[in-house]
């Protein structure tokens, strides 16, 4: 049993959270959104370089980490310099190209940081339901027509490739016959709608109008993209999971900083017992989210049913203490905590917005039940 | 025990439908509902509409332009008007102020404001919070210091609603620095034409522009302008938060976004079937209705109170603790429904005039904003902890 | 709109709130639970004489009273004093009797005190479900034979009759094919087991060995339960309602007596702002609580969907309402509400029971979603 | 980081199974299960199967019977120990005393008294609460006055649990009233069959009797019996409270509780389903269970820590609130399970040798009373507020 992070893992996190540190102010993200692509491609080239991106791979897949830890210390320190970069867009076409097979040309431009490829799997009447597919792809001689829309889907504007998740067979909630493309951004009849996000970054709707691809575009084995989404998926559960761990810290100490400092009636308000104990609950919270995380981490590459709840439960127990820790600190620090120019009201939304990434704590709740009896 | 209205209150209650019904245009009621605030322009067509009904102060006096209406017409009157989504008119002048005015002001002073708040010719804002004094109010460090037949005024307000749009701001200024800190403060009638006036806005987390610093640099201020006494403001300024605020319970604008909610979740699906039918999210919903449904009744006992001769005191505290959270409890639901659609952040499709594409359901722009922005209502109007102590003295005397 | 009893209604208040007050001792209540019947005859039958069972009951039925507010001034004065005497299964004995007609002579009796009747429809493998019902009654001749078993039957072993409901025809779960039949308690093969309750009183097991009954026996038409059952309990609910508001006035009131008088470290530990911030959140709900029940005792005359919607509503609230006052006040007491000899104990663990009988608050929250759809 | 034990630890953990496999009279963990006290005899056989072991004082130093177990294997003994549902070795000598024994103590008073808690010549209990000293524990009044070789000592002890088995208490007592109050305070061994002590039973919610009043007039006590010196009683009582408790999380036994619930809701039928299959109720367990494999790492991350070398503070303030909490909810749910045989009251169902018919389903007798008697747990060990208070004062430094 060792809760400290390999020495490798630590200098990892120390030079990532060095140069977060001197790159990044929380207050950029907002703006940066405003335009494509929504972040600073020079600073994506520069992560690359500092081997960030390839943290997030296997030695199989070109990379040098890629365990369940790795992407925890990685989207840790993100979170905690709320960085507005394409990881976990890169993280889940990597990974779900590295499970199809066959892709290691796209992987190593990805852990190069040269390109982009965004994950192009939701769609809007899906709610979080990873087997809802509407987007079907047709063959056509040897060509593949696809057709359909995605929705939310991050980074789609900056990005090189989309890799698109279409329906080769059956119907819309069927577990089998998803199969995953690769479409290029300039492909005829592709629209990528772009706009801003509530917490910074930029998505985009995605509509697939008769979109005409060559059969190699299809990623993998056609009919089985089911199985390579959730191993992407699954990563990026973890991921949201470190990216909040990451952002709760700066946001509690920020409201402890403010309980100590800001004086009202003569005297600090952390003086105030009712203050006090609902900050000593959210600490207990936080540890606990932490654990979650932990969990997580640990079960990533771990068996299948034992993955999924260890994952659902990581993500309900964020989501429930993420929009917890959020609005109790906007409260905490009163008028000012409504206010644009703190920097903690930018990581109190991104908590709020990571409920709504992926699936949020209803949602994963009930899957860990229906997981729990199915175990 | 009878909870149902008597006759003519259920003729009153249709007379104000009737009037909304026919006077208050569908845009406006959609921009209330979506919590996205009107132009200035807008919001005094609306008061001079109110106006002209005879129905734009009814809680003044008879003789100064009020109606003569019971608490429970007046009751009424409120939750109509959130349930029709209409426009209330800005607070400041015609709930604080006035008041104030009422009481404490000389005749003079009450000829004078009273019809020009009527008659629209004055937009109030108000001056209490201070950088330095939020729920501390009595910490104020703006002087006002006498010369001649004016004050000279130096130092900051915030959180100034609106101010952008006012040309008057009323004002809490320390005139005196002896004694106890809530002797020495006055209440001051400023005009933000003056000279030394600056209103910068404050930005909120949501992106919207609603409240503002303002920055008094050697203002002149006729001694005209100071209500009731030197040095005796803190007691004026007492009165008016003590002012009957049931209408604090919010029963009809959470009446009208769980209406909404519930029409947004029965047409979003989750694993094929409707969100309204999803377990977890029915039983949020259910509590919501169950909470509101029990709301709205202690609202009314609280009116009943009132009317039979009750004080109300320590009552609209719990109202406004409890009818704000579930206010926010609602919007968090809806944000909650949205699923992926509450990330996009799109405030100009929420303009008039807006003709790009929506993303997501109808109207799913303004609900994470609107979200954000009535996480205000716990923190503003007395903090909900400001709240609790209150309670705790009054009614739990602890 | 009046929120005032009407004087009729508060002068049977105050003539009961007295009797109450100079009869009862909490603590007698758990002594009573020890044996059969588990309440004083003497005292129910000085109840019977104040008219207050007759309050529970319209003209039509011989009563007085019977709306729903009647129902709430009783049993919330019931419950401020922890009154331990058979109300409810007189309610709900004699409600159900009513709805199906034709028994005005057991009425009589009931209202007058001479005659206990239990109500017994609660079966063990049923949950909350109202319609499951698997005792089965079963012609012989002119004759009824029932065999089955009922469960947790308040004050069977006091009760001169049991009102059994038994299934005439369809499956366990069916709403109709439900039949009532008046048991003597004496009948062959009508096995009452008695045992005392956690907050006083006591209830039986009941079986029913081909218990065999002549025609007369059955209350109204045959296969036609459901409804009265439902009027019954209808009844049972507010009354069970109003019952948790006046106990949690004394648990209120109890609470705060202790934080304003017990010191430590040199004030009384109400002086504690996080204690007195759960107090406040506590007042308002049972404000909240006090609201529903008005509401529910407003609908209870009212038409069908509108009434079990606020019934549920009422009921969902004291439950979850109840068990919060009643665990907040034994935790703000300390040690000494944990035990025994402390008035307050016994109303908190009234409160905590009341949530087990007629359905719990996760009952009634899916039973109101359910009936808000069908609404 | 690596969550897993060391194959050391494993075959660590295994050996402690098998020990309980085949030393625990299943008897007896149904008891424990059930939240149902053993008999003073069966304690005492069951401590003493566990000093055959040398199992029974692991934390004490090896030359005085201790194992010299790593802070994990402690971990690892104590968890199995709760999922077997073991009893514990009575806390009140085993792990209060004997450590402040082990400080403070003289040579002649450990020898004496930490072999004869070995070989269970003396059972002891705690005399710290007093009636007005709860959790402000200063504010004792129990007075010991020196009268030539013996103290005289007065007053009254509350909440003295299992006294009724005690023949020795150990006593914070007052022996001088100049200066702060937490001054003046000694800490005594007192033999509870001296003339002048008298025990009373108090009745608890569940109707069990588990804790005790303890009556001391005129009770003579040999000045050999005092630990440490006159009037620093106060520092040995805090280094007691210090010490090392992330048994606290009690994830062992809300392990073991957990499991127990979910075998009893599948069993259980809601509108013909299994109960654990409703919505609602499966949501509960889920969060039970979910809280429950988060508090474990946590509780692991500190064992780590302490493993370590870094000292548990406040980090079990932590633990005892979450896991208090945690068991509370866990067996209130068991309760919401029963479902209407939440209501009999049969304490006689849960003897041994009762052969009567149950009510409901096997053990439902235990539930709700194992429910009221659990409230204490966020009472006793110092409550979850005065936990808060150290949480606050230690980490947030507020």
């Amino acid at each position: 049993m060792d809760f400290n992070h390999t020495d490798d893992r630590r200098m990892l996190a120390d030079t990532l959270g060095r140069f977060i540190a001197g790159q990044t102010d929380p207050m950029a993200r907002a703006e940066a959104a405003k335009t494509a692509p929504g972040y600073d491609p020079a600073v994506w080239t520069r992560f690359a370089e500092l081997g960030v991106i390839g943290a997030l791979f296997g030695p199989d897949d070109g990379g040098f980490g890629g365990g369940g830890f790795d992407i925890m210390v990685v989207f840790e320190a993100l979170g905690a310099g709320l960085v507005q970069a394409p990881f976990l867009s890169t993280l889940l076409a990597g990974r779900a190209l590295a499970a199809a097979g066959g892709r290691a040309d796209e992987i190593e431009a990805l852990i190069a940081g040269t390109m982009v490829i965004a994950f192009a799997h939701q769609e809007g009447g899906a709610g979080y339901d990873l087997d809802h597919v509407a987007t079907r792809a047709e063959r056509n001689g040897n060509d593949w027509v696809l057709t359909g829309s995605k929705s939310v889907i991050a980074d789609a504007e900056g990005a090189t490739l989309l890799l698109v998740s279409a329906r080769t067979s059956g119907e819309v909630g069927d577990r089998d016959g998803v199969s995953l493309f690769l479409v290029p951004v300039q492909a005829s009849g592709l629209d990528v709608r772009g706009y801003p996000c509530v917490d910074g970054g930029r998505a985009a709707e995605v509509r697939l109008d008769g979109v005409t691809l060559p059969a190699t575009a299809l990623v993998g084995t056609e009919g089985d993209g089911t199985g390579s989404i959730a191993d992407a998926v699954a990563a990026g559960l973890l991921a949201l999971c470190a990216e909040a761990l990451g952002a709760m810290a700066v946001v509690r100490d920020a409201t402890l900083d403010y309980l100590r400092t800001r004086m009202q009636f003569g005297e600090a308000i952390g003086r105030n017992q009712a203050l006090q104990h609902r900050m000593a609950a959210l600490l207990i919270e936080i540890e606990q989210a932490r654990s979650a995380v932990i969990n997580a981490a640990a079960a990533l590459d771990g068996p299948g049913n034992a993955r999924e709840r260890m994952l659902s439960a990581a993500k309900y127990t964020i989501g429930r203490t993420g929009t917890l820790v959020a609005e109790e600190a906007i409260q905490l620090h009163g008028g000012i905590g409504m206010t644009w120019e703190l920097p903690m009201t930018h990581f109190a939304k991104r908590l709020m917005m990571i409920d709504h990434q992926l699936g949020d704590e209803d949602h994963h709740l009930a899957r860990y039940a229906a997981l729990s009896r199915a175990a | 025990m009878d909870l149902s209205f008597t006759p003519d209150e259920e003729a009153f209650r249709h007379e104000v439908r009737a009037f909304y019904a026919g006077s208050l245009p569908p845009s406006l009621a959609d921009r209330i509902r979506l919590g996205h605030g009107l132009t200035k322009d807008e919001q005094e067509a609306w008061q001079a509409t109110l106006a002209r009904r005879g129905w734009l102060v009814p809680h003044w006096p008879v003789e100064w332009g009020g109606t003569g209406w019971s608490a429970v017409e007046r009751y009424i009157f409120d939750l109509e008007s959130s349930l029709a989504n209409a426009p209330r008119p800005i607070a400041f002048g015609f709930n604080m102020l006035a008041p104030v005015l009422l009481k404490y002001g000389s005749e003079e002073q009450k000829r004078h404001w009273l019809p020009r708040m009527l008659d629209g010719s004055d937009w109030w804002c108000q001056g209490y919070s201070e950088p330095g004094a939020g729920s501390d109010l009595a910490a104020l460090k703006t002087r006002a210091v006498r010369d001649g037949d004016d004050y000279v005024v130096n130092g900051q307000k915030t959180w100034t609603t609106l101010g952008q749009h006012a040309n008057m701001i009323f004002a809490l200024v320390r005139t005196n620095d002896t004694g106890r800190r809530q002797e020495g403060i006055s209440f001051l009638l400023i005009d933000m034409t003056s000279p030394g006036v600056e209103v910068r806005p404050i930005i909120t987390l949501d992106g919207d522009h609603e409240v503002n610093e303002i920055f008094f640099t050697d203002v002149r201020v006729p001694v005209g302008n100071l209500v009731g006494e030197q040095d005796r403001g803190w007691t004026y300024a007492k009165y008016l938060l003590t002012y009957e605020r049931t209408s604090m319970a919010a029963v009809g604008s959470s009446t009208a976004a769980l209406a909404w909610l519930k029409s947004l979740a029965a047409k979003q699906q989750r694993g094929g079937k409707p969100l309204l039918d999803d377990p977890l999210f029915a039983a949020r919903v259910a509590r919501a209705e169950i909470e509101l449904a029990n709301l709205s009744t202690t609202a009314l006992r609280v009116v009943a109170a009132v009317a039979g001769g009750g004080a109300p005191g320590a009552e609209s505290s719990m109202l406004k603790v409890k009818g704000t959270e579930l206010r926010q409890e609602i919007s968090a639901l809806a944000r909650r429904a949205l699923g992926p659609f509450a990330q996009p952040f799109l405030p100009e499709a929420l303009e008039d005039g807006f003709n790009g594409e929506p993303v997501g359901p109808p109207d799913a722009a303004a609900v994470t904003p609107q979200y954000l922005n009535l996480r205000k209502l716990s923190i503003f109007g007395g903090s909900n902890e400001i709240q609790k102590n209150i309670i705790s003295k009054m009614i739990l005397q602890l």
